[in-house]
């Protein structure tokens, strides 16, 4: 088994999050892990860009050219990585940042485009984006579930924003549902 | 009579020509730009207002405002 | 269930610095490398241990020469502009024997240069960028657990032959992260250092240098330090060979790329083509009788690097006189993903 | 109606890399506006520091040079050397200047190199992401510093516009700072000062402003504003330290 | 008869590689006597810049580590820092020191390294053949400025002990010099003073000697003392310029 | 009766900094190289020149950045530990490819080391002392004439390929005195440099820098260099190539023990010995293939360096693969005497 | 009733202890020292007149005085 | 035609001064020329060597360690380099600083003892002492004479010690005298 995901956006979508809950959670599968956030100026750009790589083998290149999948939260990231996507890869798009039209990705690439900014906003809080994105992209992912998920989120989310917990859990729900939806 | 226009592209949203407008005629956009800040914005009808003191354009950061009289 | 913690390459270093009883860093900022000193400003005080934010790459590197010569383990941490403003710092702590552990998280150059994974200090490590015959024990982590082993033994090694000891990693090894052992995989003993300059309380005075008048005198020095350094090479050599008994080519690889290669090797025995890795983990000492071994048999050689072709030189001394050894490099933070370094091979098999 | 504020000609419309609130912008915006009202622009080289300055180059429509970090005064003696005849300034951080590049800011200072310093003062690294320098505040706590800065194991804070107003080279050094429209409108005022005691050839000349760095501050734009006021002009106190009247110095 | 005067126990009987009425020799022995008299050659370290007086081991019998040109005080902030019970003493030139050293000084300073700086001032860089250093006077002819040095080209020689007095982490700063007997004795009291102060954590402590170097100077060895009293006195005052009492510091 | 002036080696190279219209010098002191900025010091205000005594090697590195960039011919000179602390500087002006010239007299090392003649530093000058891919022009003079030649022929190949020249020479070089002819030997031309920085003046601004942060633009940037440094080996190899066509031993040495082995050479060729020499004047651009060319016919080598064993690297990858190639080095300041190298000779010949 | 030895193969003709003393009972020698230095030497008879000050060995850069009581 | 010599005394003997009438003379003749002086910490310790090296072809290393002549005039130069000499060379010894039985040479060595200050001293003045030590140094040299010397010496004494040349010519030929008689 061998899986590698890009997830992109700015600074204050959650990415960091959401990649870290999958990064821990293949983790404790006792899969072998690579996580690469970006840094420097990249970072000091606003940007946030994880490749995450898994594998039940050791894992070779941390940083990858052909995702198994891409997370783009909003437009430049998108612009950035797509032409990454070759067959068979999945693209998650933020359509609620992202204008339907940008999106030119070679065919055999699964889109999923989702307006996850007005989902969360209908739940109740924006801040929920990253759990939808994160429930849409588990949806059917070989090596992941919700529960999966549902372990570890803890060791994730900072010790003051516990009682955030329960709501994370129905985001990526509702994620999962989106996605079920649009397969 | 004056006014000033904001790029809202440029814009950063630090919020300073607000805090120093001293006429208040600045507020913040609640759409984000391209980037994902959520600029300033020329408050309607401040025209009648704005007396092209510059104030805000002399502590903007990123030469995003302009004023007109 | 796993006892490994997801860990920042350079934060493993740093805590394998702590557990190898480093107990002094001195330091001055740059990207990327700066988790080091800030996890190390944090975690020191807190085992005792003295964290200054120096000055400068200069100052630093001569706070660890003071250091190292009281005896404590001692370090600083740079990447490269920094490292160069160190070399006549590194040439001095040869020229006294005095141990000490730099790291160098490279970035790109020549100059400023930009801060993506790049492997172009390999000469100025490996070869001596300060001035005279000197010799720095070079260690090349390829993942994070390695970044904290191999900052324990790149303090143990600096102590053995009063040396300094280099951490050379590429950006990518020090920023990503990995599920990581955090305890030293054997007991950590701090060696007694009778020549550390203590005082002479009573006794005869010491005395640390690396200045030699008499007649004949520094070159005597100097073929004492060669003697260590051939004792080094003789001992201290550390690689990496893999599936190299049916290759019919061999890379050659460290850090970064050596992980790219397997990747590669991965994608191409796939396609039934026999390729191996020897990767050095000591730079120097170089590995040169495992490669001039497996080279008597596997005749060609493939060598990738993120520069413009430095191990390369160390390469083609070692290997057997009849190898052909073919190069890919992607200088200036270019990486050379798995898919060209497949083409690559097969290329050289033609 | 007409424009009576845009960008001046010396500045490119390129959006800069600063954080949101970072006043780098305004100093940025001031040297440019200098530079056009003195009318130098065509003969000026400007030579960052490295930090979060060392784009200079994206934002200003002037020749400019690169210099390693902390060596811009030592890079610009070489070159004001080699063409007195043009205007040479360095734009540094305290970084930049109070740290690694002590010993070139000291020395050209003390020759009395006809050159301006731009001098940032922000306290921490920034572009390195905001480690304590030596301009640190006692007790701030940086990523190098969690603890604060302590006088007994870190020393206090340096005053660079103090200690080199004490070199006879000098001509020019003063301290202003950009959290206020007013204090704006005085560090204006002193840059282009410093580069009119350039254009006369009095020496050496510095302005150090206070500025921002609210992402290593980890406050709003607006809060970092009122640290300067509160924390740091009481140690960093604004005002001219040393100004040379008449060609004494030659 | 006795014996009322002869070589302090930390001298040995080498004899010096100086050039004949070298006051380095003098600065050598008030060192070697301080430590004496003060009970602690036997756990204090010397860490000579590079200089005429790289040689210190041969002289003092006490531990000794050689430091690069100019960093001794970065070496010795490392030495101090792990073994605070030692004491730990610089030894620099003012090339070593005001020259090429002068990042490293400063920021020792101003952190406050509770260390001793014994500093040798003898306007040029006497080991190399007597080159323009940062503290040669004006008009003083050097092998590199031959014509005299100028102070629209070079600027004006440089106070060490003044500059430093103005760190807060300096705990003493003084100007004595070695060209009389009463001045002497005035250096041997100022440098006990100085480790004083380090054995005492008061902080650093530095002692500038006015000291000759006859050879580069082209003059005989009486005619250099003479030179201190008429040209160097004037323009490097004598004199305390920092003087912590009380440990307002700690 | 004779046109040549007895002469220093290191006043014939100062002298010919002036020949070349060199007319900015920045330095900071150290032995054996003394003699040129005290030279300088006096000469270059007579040609309307600058001199400036700088506070250290790094001051007077980045002085020669920044005239350099203004298009005027600048340089600085030192020694071992002053060209170390220079490394940072020799990288951004090699990024930033801007022209200029600095003179290594070696010293002893490692650290502070002795003042006799030696040749620690050629890794340094010709391997890359600073950070990242990149190289510098490294000279060889060998007599008093060529200080004076090379440093003139430095001045012009810095301007012509933008990058900076060294040269290398050891102590006894720089110190011993020859009748010199202390005129160029070709008309000196100043070349056009329109990329230099001398305000915008109503054109496009311009910029130079070593930093690239758009993608891929670094490693652009890098192979850039890379093409510009082939071209450099294509045209500028200097070499002297001395009683070979005979030889059954071929010594190669540069610099002082290219001298001694030529009064080697005349012993053993009264002993029958036929013995020739090739004597590398560039360092970079290496004489490879010379080198190479001689070697398939003479295939044994002994290369005599004052050193471990540093220019040996070149020879190694340069030579043909069946050489026989032997050392005989004394470093820290030992001095490999005529009558050594000839019991060397012998051995390698049996 | 004092006296001075000067060890003259550590002096180096500075001749400070001769400009110094009080007493000028300090004169030059007349043949050089192993190195070739024309050392220093305590006049004739001296002993009545040193008081023993230590004035000359306070200023003799090379240790190479010493005085007896 | 191959002749090097090593002349050492301490500074003041006017060794410079000799030495560099020697290497003249020689170019002037046509002939390959090195002249090392000592430099550095050596020169600082108040010692002056000269290794001067004269040829009719190209001369390899301007550093010998069999000359062809030792001038020593004082002990701590013979003691540094007698052992150097090899048969048929020559020492001349400055016995006026050098006690005799501190000679020691191996058989075959030429040595010349001349008490060359007291010499000097007879002349009328201590400082022709090296002029004495050139006489005797080129009395039957195989490419130099008195002529040679003489048609250079203005060149290297100081233009404001002119009026010294004559009798420092007188010197050299007194050397010579001496030399003569000692063979
Ligand atoms: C020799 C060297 N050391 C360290 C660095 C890393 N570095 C880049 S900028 C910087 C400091 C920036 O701080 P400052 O000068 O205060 O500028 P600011 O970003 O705060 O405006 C450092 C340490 C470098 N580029 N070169
Ligand atoms: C990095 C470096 N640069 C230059 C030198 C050469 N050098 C040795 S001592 C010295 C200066 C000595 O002058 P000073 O410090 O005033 O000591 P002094 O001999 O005058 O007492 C210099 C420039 C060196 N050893 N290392
Ligand atoms: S000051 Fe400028 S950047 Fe800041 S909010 Fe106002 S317009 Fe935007
Ligand atoms: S010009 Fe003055 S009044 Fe008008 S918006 Fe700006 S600050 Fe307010
Ligand atoms: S890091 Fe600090 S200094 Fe740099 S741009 Fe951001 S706010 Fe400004
Ligand atoms: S050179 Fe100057 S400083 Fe050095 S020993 Fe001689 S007189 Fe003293
Ligand atoms: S002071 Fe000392 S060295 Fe000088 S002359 Fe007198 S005894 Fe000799
Ligand atoms: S002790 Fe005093 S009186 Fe006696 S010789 Fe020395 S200086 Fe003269
Ligand atoms: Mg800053
Ligand atoms: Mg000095």
């Amino acid at each position: 088994m061998y899986y590698d995901v890009i997830m992109t956006g700015f600074g204050g979508q959650g990415i960091q999050t959401i990649s870290l809950i999958v990064a821990l959670a293949s983790m404790e599968k006792n899969l072998e892990v690579t996580y690469l956030p970006s840094y420097g100026v990249e970072k000091r750009g606003g940007r946030t860009n994880v490749f995450v790589v898994v594998s039940d083998e050791e894992i070779g290149s941390p940083i990858i050219n052909n995702p198994s999948a891409l997370l783009a939260l909003d437009i430049i990231g998108l612009e950035f990585y797509q032409n990454m996507l070759g067959k068979g890869s999945v693209l998650i798009a933020n359509t609620s940042l992202i204008p339907e039209d940008k999106i030119k990705t070679k065919e055999g690439v699964n889109v999923l485009t989702v307006k996850i900014n007005e989902e969360a906003i209908a739940m109740g809080n924006p801040k929920l984006a990253n759990m939808i994105t994160l429930g849409c992209f588990v949806e059917g992912l070989p090596f992941l579930d919700f529960n999966d998920l549902k372990g570890v989120i803890g060791t994730v989310i900072p010790a003051r924003l516990k009682q955030t917990i329960p709501d994370n859990l129905k985001a990526i729900e509702r994620g999962i549902e989106i996605a079920k939806g649009l397969k | 009579m004056a006014h000033i226009t904001i790029d809202a592209d440029r814009c950063k949203g630090c919020y300073f020509c607000i805090k120093f407008c001293p006429k208040q005629l600045i507020v913040v956009s609640d759409k984000h730009n391209r980037v994902g800040y959520f600029p300033a914005q020329f408050s309607e009808g401040g025209d009648d207002l704005c007396t092209a003191c510059k104030t805000c354009a002399l502590m903007c950061p990123d030469t995003a405002i302009e004023v007109f009289k | 269930m796993t006892d490994k913690k997801l860990t920042k390459g350079n934060v493993a270093l740093a805590e394998g610095a702590i557990q190898a009883g480093c107990r002094y860093y001195f330091g001055y900022p740059i990207t990327p490398q700066n988790d080091i000193p800030e996890y190390l400003a944090r975690e020191l005080p807190k085992h005792g241990g003295t964290f200054i934010p120096a000055e400068s790459e200069i100052a630093s590197i001569n706070m660890v020469l003071g250091a190292g010569a009281s005896g404590e383990r001692a370090m600083t941490s740079s990447s490269g502009p920094g490292i160069s403003l160190m070399q006549e710092g590194f040439s001095y702590i040869a020229g006294s024997e005095i141990p000490g552990l730099v790291v160098n998280i490279m970035r790109c150059g020549p100059g400023l240069g930009g801060i993506s994974p790049t492997q172009g200090d390999y000469m100025q490590a490996v070869h001596g960028g300060g001035h005279g015959d000197y010799r720095n024990i070079v260690l090349a982590p390829a993942s994070v657990q390695e970044m904290f082993d191999l900052t324990i033994r790149g303090f143990e090694l600096a102590d053995k032959y009063r040396m300094l000891s280099v951490i050379l990693a590429d950006a990518m090894v020090g920023q990503f992260q990995e599920p990581c052992r955090l305890t030293p995989d054997h007991p950590i003993v701090l060696p007694e250092k009778p020549w550390a300059l203590k005082g002479r309380n009573g006794q005869k005075p010491k005395l640390l240098k690396s200045l030699y008048l008499g007649p004949g005198e520094q070159e005597g020095h100097n073929l004492d330090l060669q003697k260590k350094y051939d004792e080094v090479r003789a001992n201290e050599v550390l690689c990496e060979e893999k599936l190299l008994d049916d290759a019919e080519l061999m890379i050659v690889a460290f850090g970064t790329p050596s992980r790219i290669a397997k990747t590669a090797i991965r994608m191409a025995r796939e396609q039934g083509l026999k390729i191996g890795l020897l990767r050095p983990i000591t730079l120097f000492p170089f590995p040169e009788k495992q490669l001039y071994r497996h080279s008597e048999r596997i005749k060609k050689i493939l060598v990738v690097e993120m520069n413009t072709g430095q191990m390369l030189y160390d390469v083609k001394i070692a290997a057997h006189k009849d190898a052909k050894i073919s190069f890919y490099g992607r200088p200036g933070g270019g990486i050379p993903f798995p898919d060209e370094v497949l083409a690559e091979i097969k290329k050289a098999l033609e | 109606m007409n424009r009576v504020f845009s960008r001046s000609e010396c500045l490119t419309d390129t959006p800069t890399h600063f954080c949101p609130g970072c006043t780098h912008g305004i100093a940025h915006r001031l040297v440019a506006e200098a530079l056009d009202e003195l009318g130098i622009t065509d003969r000026t080289i400007g030579i960052p520091g490295v930090g979060c300055c060392v784009f200079l180059y994206h934002y200003l429509t002037i020749d400019v040079l690169e210099a390693p970090h902390g060596r811009a005064p030592a890079v610009a003696t070489g070159m004001k050397r080699a063409q007195p005849d043009k205007i040479i300034f360095n734009y540094q951080g305290d970084g930049d200047m109070a740290a690694i590049g002590t010993s070139e800011i000291i020395h050209a200072a003390n020759r009395g190199e006809n050159i301006t310093v731009i001098f940032i003062n922000n306290t921490v690294y920034g572009m390195t992401g905001g480690q304590m320098a030596p301009t640190t505040l006692l007790g701030q706590q940086t990523t190098t510093s969690p603890y604060g800065r302590n006088f007994q194991t870190e020393g206090y804070p340096i005053r660079m516009a103090e200690l080199l107003a004490t070199l006879e080279g000098v001509a020019y050094s003063a301290r202003v700072s950009l959290h206020k429209p007013k204090n704006v409108v005085q560090a204006k005022k002193a840059i282009v000062k410093a580069f009119e005691m350039q254009i006369n050839q009095m020496g050496f000349s510095m302005v150090e402003l206070l500025s921002t760095c609210n992402t290593n501050w980890r406050v709003s734009p607006v809060e970092a504003l009122d640290k300067i006021e509160n924390e740091m002009i009481p140690y960093f106190p604004l005002g001219v330290f040393k100004e040379r009247t008449g060609k004494d110095f030659l």
